[in-house]
């Protein structure tokens, strides 16, 4: 022992003369740090999807009801709601939050008597830190989710353009599972589907490349699969929470991604082929997406089906509506033959009224389904549209579906914005004529599909927006003709509506064509029943106003499709032919389910 | 590194090893049956000098069966890991105890026999308590035992929970009548 | 080798069962020691831990993947960081992602934080078990500055939960580096301080010198690793022989000692509190302020790791500190081990060391090996 | 004792016996005397806890809960994570002392126990003894979630869930971990409750002694101690 081990300690005095170390007032001088993890606020942008309670591994947060919120599509109207029993505050449901609506206040203090008081749901319930601006909150460069959607091969725009061949070119297998491991299963896009397919079961099967489980859940409530996978107008993914921070998954193509690595000749022992007979049959009118949708589910049903179709081939609008290179013909017939191999009769180039008259078919069959879809084009409304070298959309592409030549010209101006007008616009290109779309409205108002929009602006349409059609009038030639439209300003509606375009009666333009090409909506054509029937239904601007099950007043007559509801497009269809399945079942005496 | 090669050949003449898996440049794991296992530790501890034991432990392949022991030794001159491998039954599952050849190896085999239930013949407070005192369920780490189910029902948890999938809620909210799933197709 | 403890007969009046615990005052966390007496010599001890027993290996088998990120760093309290970043680690190796480099340098960082606010929790303790109460006083109060750090760096004092797999969760804030910089120079100051007050202490150097040696030959028998390994002459550092995240482009020395008792252990660890302090200063000023943090994930609710089988380990303060982990493919982990040091050091070592020790160094030999519980039992 | 049966599953009657220093044995003093010890008898008290009766004057028993609001000596038992947290209380920077909180080592000479979040089953039995063996008026806190619903080891085959079914709660703090500082806000809490004289957790404790030591019998199952021990 030294002198110096002896002294060395009393050094301690020297600190006896620094300022005190002491908090004054240790819980008000003290808040969290900006970054500090304490209690946890959630925003108005919570749409309730879910994906923080499947994060958390301590069960600490509930999805629960909030009441005066109502759910919609994209909205399931639950909030979480946490018990801080159990939270351990790692924040891994802020960094998952699809919406980064929930975040972490700085406050962490909670002190009570009663156990069972930690239960609040966030951003709801009156908490002393919903106010809070600081604490923790997901850095931008940090994600547990994928955000950006596997890009698909496609043609070029050069190449696509030349002919009729399939412009997506499907997922890779390996694509699909990386696009479906984007999934995180919510299925908040469920209520949207019209068809209420379940879509995070059959994303999860393309994740575990299990395409037979994926085939049997698709044609649980969708047998156009291969169609849908294609075509379908995926309202799913306008609501799919992953498009909150960046690309919502592609569902329609992950669909797809099933049935392409599924062939035809497996189907019928994946999905089977018991099919019993009851002994009753069912009258289907109309072979397209909604009846033969009808023909399948009544058919597993042990119902014998007669479908009655007009055309030469099955598949309405999907097959004369819809061009190929889109939705190629061997996809289409994979979907309906299936169907047909189940039994299902189809009785082709029978016009209903023409053919066979309504009343035979409520005589012969238990009850009818029909499904007759819109094929009559709507008017322009406008002086001259009389003109021969005026064409309807819908003409154009029955008569490319049906391989004959539509006559359209060099120059071509199509009217209209929806799929019709980009499906004219896009044929028309690949028969080598230079397109112009006349739309009324911005081109975002456009009722197409985003893509179809794009992709018709990559292969050369010119999309004139704003552009209201005044009148059409002769050329100078006879294989031409001439319109005039007006520019157009959009005005606020006062009501509330989406704005108006106004025709500005100085901006008119004028311009010769080879032809016109409208494509401005379909109306339904149903005068084949008789009128003392048609007193009995309720109608609507020309369309069916179906009851509970799609049954209409005429009690044997259940209706769908296009010509049934407002959103006339594929896959309502398809949910009405299911759904007037069911209907038909109960309605016959069936399972009270049913 | 070729040390785990040339050492791997060195024992093979010797002693049955299977399943060589060279995991990184300091890291191999491999097999031996389980009557040439303690003998092979003390040879590669003496002669090969992997002088350090950093852990035992077991895998539970439940539906295989068995258990695979798993012997970490340390070679601090090469500083190379070997991970030793042993199948025990498991419905049955003893082996020889190394509480001789390294001291804390007794406190693994101790940790062994509650979580798994493995026997160690001879090692020392083998049947004390470890962790657990007054157990008196199956060894908690065999993968049949449910934690959460056990927790539950000897626990319990604070009543006032209850959640709503978001699929199903909305469902019954805004599509009642497509909720029958009676007449479904496919399947 | 294992010593069979000697056979006492309680009855016989000559000696006295006396059970240290469950709170034992030596250590970090709860453990008893059931010590048998002979006045107040001990002539048996024996470990006993569980106290802290919360079953971990097998939650996390039935967590996946990211849910196990928040619940490894709770395995070993006073020192979380080391959890999550071998957790980490063995991910990323099994996964095959690659962190980014300014991911490595705030990892980097990190550890080294926590490894000096854990060593000055442990100088408290050394302090108080030789009655220097002023010295955890002090020590602790620092801690809690190193805290503060954390708490803005990760948002929560103690469990950060900061090194996800795939990188870190958030960048280093602004201003981070001064008040850091500030930090490590009042800890430095206190250093010095305490080598004055404690290690020239000549009560300390008296109760500590030639207490419970580890002879050289134990080291490999019981495993010892760290700073008691190093401390018993072994240059042995796996921050040097394995170099992990950019440990080999920082500057450190590694310490050692011969002495191999109380004395020298506590020296080691002085000494690399100063080594501690030269690492975050070089990583402050390397520490790149641009790029990316995090590498490219997979969606986590659903992350399948590839099966397999790993050990990473790393340096902690106590030592060799590794998880093993077992996949098969699933979105759960077949199998974790997590090898704490102080599994052999608190258990083997301590039952033998204490034999033939005084009742009144028991809570001073059981600090100077630096052993945390949680970890023993996890 | 851990003798393997097929299911492994042991009879807690008979699998645990009384540890061997508990049964009743012999002793030879140093003069050679032979004294009869059976340490269940002898060590522990068999008296039943009693009510802590208040003061039949409102002004004294108030004066009472002043003076018991400004002592809050805590048992220096970290039985959990929180533990860590506890000791920058004790340090200059947040000084409880000078609230008149200060850490005690043993039971008896405490009056607030602090379960500093997660109990495992064998901590479980040492907080019961050691609660037992504190002094009326005793207060506890539970400190984190884990207290409350058995926080992140909610599925753990080791740990509580519901601490009140155990000990009588006072008060709960919320938290994983609690800051020093919500501990600090959680004893303030505390004391105000006490100068309510609402903090009766001990009374509670003796008016319901069956329903606890049921409930601690239920997770305890190598019980091995008297029922009453303080």
């Amino acid at each position: 022992m030294s002198l110096k081990d002896l002294i060395s300690p009393f050094y301690v005095w020297q600190r006896a003369f620094e300022k005190p170390y002491t908090q004054k007032r240790p819980i008000e001088d003290r808040p969290g740090a900006p970054r500090y993890r304490g209690f946890h606020m959630n925003s108005e942008d919570c749409i309730g999807c879910g994906t923080c309670e499947s994060i958390c591994q301590n069960r600490a947060i509930d999805m629960v009801p909030v009441e005066g919120l109502e759910q919609r599509p994209g909205d399931s109207g639950l909030r979480p709601r946490f018990d801080y029993g159990r939270c351990c505050w790692c924040a891994l449901c802020v960094d998952i939050c699809t919406t980064r609506s929930l975040h972490l206040s700085n406050h962490y203090a909670w002190v009570t008597e009663d156990p069972d008081a930690f239960h609040f749901t966030a951003g709801t319930d009156p908490m002393p830190w919903n106010e809070n601006s600081l604490g923790y909150r997901r850095d931008d460069d940090y994600h547990l989710l994928v955000h950006d959607r596997i890009e698909m091969e496609m043609l070029g725009p050069d190449e696509s353009v030349r002919g009729f061949d399939e412009v997506m070119k499907g997922y890779t297998e390996e694509q699909a599972v990386l696009e479906a491991d984007r999934c995180v299963e919510c299925g908040i896009c469920v209520a949207t589907c019209p068809a209420h397919m379940s879509v995070p079961d059959y994303i999860r099967s393309v994740r575990k490349r299990d395409y037979e489980t994926g085939l049997r859940l698709l044609y649980e409530t969708n047998p156009f699969s291969s169609t849908c996978g294609r075509i379908c107008t995926h309202r799913c993914e306008t609501v799919c929470v992953m498009g909150y921070q960046g690309d919502p998954i592609a569902i329609r193509f992950l669909k797809r991604a099933i049935v392409d690595r599924v062939p035809a000749e497996r189907y019928r022992e994946i999905l089977g082929d018991d099919v019993s007979d009851n002994g009753r049959t069912v009258g289907v009118i109309g072979a397209g997406p909604g009846g033969m949708s009808a023909a399948y589910y009544l058919r597993r049903l042990g119902y014998g089906v007669t479908v009655y179709e007009a055309q030469a081939r099955a598949g309405g609008m999907l097959r004369y509506g819809v061009p190929s290179y889109r939705l190629p013909d061997d996809q289409l017939d994979k979907d309906i033959d299936y169907i047909r191999s189940l039994g299902v009769e189809v009785r082709f180039n029978t016009l209903v009224g023409r053919d066979v008259t309504f009343q035979s078919l409520l005589d012969t069959h238990d009850a009818v389904f029909l499904a007759v879809g819109l094929n009559q084009p709507s008017a322009l409304r406008i002086n001259g549209e009389e003109h021969p070298r005026v064409l309807s959309g819908l003409k154009v592409l029955d008569d490319v579906a049906n391989g004959l030549d539509p006559g359209i010209g060099r120059k071509v101006a199509v009217i209209g914005g929806g799929n019709v007008a980009m499906d004219a616009a896009r044929v028309s290109r690949r028969m080598g004529a230079e397109v112009t779309v006349l739309y009324r409205r911005r081109i975002e108002d456009m009722p197409a599909d985003p893509d179809e929009i794009h992709e018709s602006q990559a292969e050369g349409c010119t999309l004139v927006a704003q552009a209201i059609p005044v009148e059409i009038k002769p050329a100078a030639s006879e294989a031409q003709v001439t319109i005039v439209w007006g520019e157009a300003e959009m005005v606020a509606d006062d009501k509330g509506g989406r704005p108006r375009p106004v025709l500005q009666e100085d901006r008119m333009h004028e311009e010769t064509y080879d032809c016109v090409i409208a494509a401005i909506g379909q109306g339904g054509q149903i005068d084949f029943i008789p009128s003392d029937y048609r007193e009995q239904i309720e109608f609507k601007w020309n369309k069916f106003v179906p009851g509970d099950y799609q049954q209409t007043g005429l009690a044997k007559l259940f209706v769908g499709g296009d010509i049934a509801n407002s959103r006339a497009d594929a896959i309502s269809a398809i949910e009405d032919g299911h759904h007037a399945a069911r209907g038909i079942h109960r309605f016959l005496g069936g399972s009270a389910d049913a | 590194m070729s040390t785990a090669t040339d050492l791997l050949e060195r024992f093979g003449t010797n002693y049955r090893i299977s399943e060589v898996n060279e995991q990184k440049a300091d890291l191999t794991f491999f097999k031996v049956p389980k009557d040439q296992a303690v003998r092979l530790l003390r040879e590669l501890r003496d002669d090969a000098g992997y002088t350090h034991l950093a852990f035992l432990t077991n895998i539970d392949y439940i539906e295989r069966g068995i258990f695979t022991l798993n012997y970490m030794l340390h070679n601090y001159d090469t500083r190379h890991t070997l991970g030793m491998h042993v199948d025990l039954d498991r419905d049955n599952a003893e082996m020889e105890s190394i509480h001789n050849m390294w001291a804390q190896a007794a406190t693994y085999q101790r940790e062994l026999r509650e979580m798994y239930g493995i026997r160690f013949p001879g090692s020392p407070r083998l049947d004390d308590d470890f962790c657990l005192e007054g157990w008196d369920q199956i060894p908690p780490m065999r993968k049949e035992f449910d934690t959460a189910a056990f927790s539950l029902a000897r626990f319990y948890s604070r009543d006032g929970r209850g959640t709503e999938d978001p699929r199903e809620h909305m469902k019954q909210q805004l599509y009642p009548t497509h909720t029958d799933d009676a007449p479904e197709g496919g399947n | 080798m294992f010593e069979p403890t000697p056979q006492v007969d309680l009855s016989s009046g000559k000696y006295l069962k006396l059970w240290q615990g469950p709170q034992h005052p030596g250590i970090t966390g709860n453990m008893a020691l059931e010590l048998t007496t002979m006045g107040d010599e001990i002539v048996d001890c024996k470990t006993h831990v569980g106290y802290l027993h919360r079953g971990f290996e097998k939650l996390m088998e039935r967590r996946t993947f990211i849910q196990n990120f928040p619940i490894v760093c709770r395995i070993a309290v006073p020192e979380p960081t080391f959890n999550e970043y071998l957790y980490a680690a063995v991910v990323e190796e099994l996964t095959g992602i690659e962190s980014p480099e300014r991911a490595e340098w705030i990892r980097t960082l990190n550890l080294e934080l926590m490894r000096l606010a854990s060593y000055l929790m442990w100088l408290g303790g050394i302090g108080a078990a030789f009655g220097q109460g002023t010295v955890y006083q002090w020590t602790v109060t620092h801690r809690d500055y190193i805290l503060d750090l954390f708490e803005e760096m990760t948002g929560a004092r103690v469990y950060h939960m900061y090194i996800v797999p795939g990188g870190v969760r958030g960048r280093l804030p602004e201003g981070f580096e001064e008040r850091c910089n500030d930090v490590l120079n009042r800890v430095e100051k206190l250093l010095f301080d305490v080598e004055k007050v404690l290690f020239n202490n000549f009560v300390f150097k008296k109760r500590t010198k030639g207490l419970g040696v580890i002879a050289p030959e134990m080291v490999d028998q019981y495993g010892i690793t760290g700073p008691n390994q190093r401390a018993a002459g072994f240059v042995r550092d796996l921050r040097r022989d394995a170099p992990y995240l950019v440990y080999d482009q920082l500057e450190f020395d590694v310490i050692t000692a011969t002495e191999s008792d109380a004395y020298a252990r506590s020296w080691v660890r002085y000494q690399e509190m100063h080594q501690g302090i030269r690492m975050l200063r070089q990583c402050l000023e390397r520490t790149p302020r641009e790029g990316p943090f995090q590498a490219r994930m997979p969606n986590v609710l659903h992350w399948e790791v590839p099966a397999g089988e790993t050990y990473v380990k790393a340096e902690c303060t106590r030592g060799e500190y590794g998880y093993y982990m077992v996949t098969d493919g699933s979105e759960y982990v077949r199998r974790v081990h997590v090898r704490g040091p102080s599994y052999t050091h608190a258990i083997a070592l301590m039952e033998k060391l204490a034999v033939g020790t005084n009742i009144a160094d028991t809570a001073g030999l059981m600090v100077s090996l630096h052993t945390y519980p949680p970890e023993i039992e996890r | 004792m851990k003798d393997m049966d097929k299911s492994f599953k042991k009879d807690t009657e008979t699998e645990f016996p009384l540890r061997e220093e508990m049964r009743p044995h012999q002793v030879t003093a140093p003069d050679g005397q032979v004294i009869d010890i059976d340490p269940l008898q002898d060590y522990f008290c068999q008296e039943p806890p009693k009510v802590h009766a208040k003061s039949y004057f409102k002004i004294v028993e108030d004066f009472y809960n002043w003076a018991r609001a400004h002592s809050l000596w805590i048992l220096g038992f970290g039985t959990g994570c929180g533990a860590i947290e506890m000791r920058p209380l004790m340090t200059p920077r947040f000084d409880a002392y000078r609230y008149g909180i200060q850490w005690r080592p043993t039971p008896r000479q405490a009056n607030l126990l602090v379960i500093s979040g997660y109990l495992s089953v064998k901590t479980l039995k040492r907080a019961i003894r050691a609660y037992e063996q504190m002094p009326a008026p005793k207060y506890v806190v539970g400190l984190g979630s884990c207290t409350i619903n058995g926080g992140m080891y909610w599925d753990s085959y080791n740990t509580i869930n519901k601490f009140d079914e155990f000990l009588p709660v006072d008060l709960y703090i919320t938290g994983c971990m609690p800051r020093p500082e919500v501990l600090m806000a959680g004893v303030l809490e505390l004391k105000k409750k006490i100068k309510e004289g609402r903090a009766d957790g001990a009374n509670r404790y003796v008016e319901n002694f069956e329903w606890y030591k049921a409930n601690q019998k239920r997770v305890i199952k190598n019980w091995n101690m008297p029922d009453y021990n303080w």
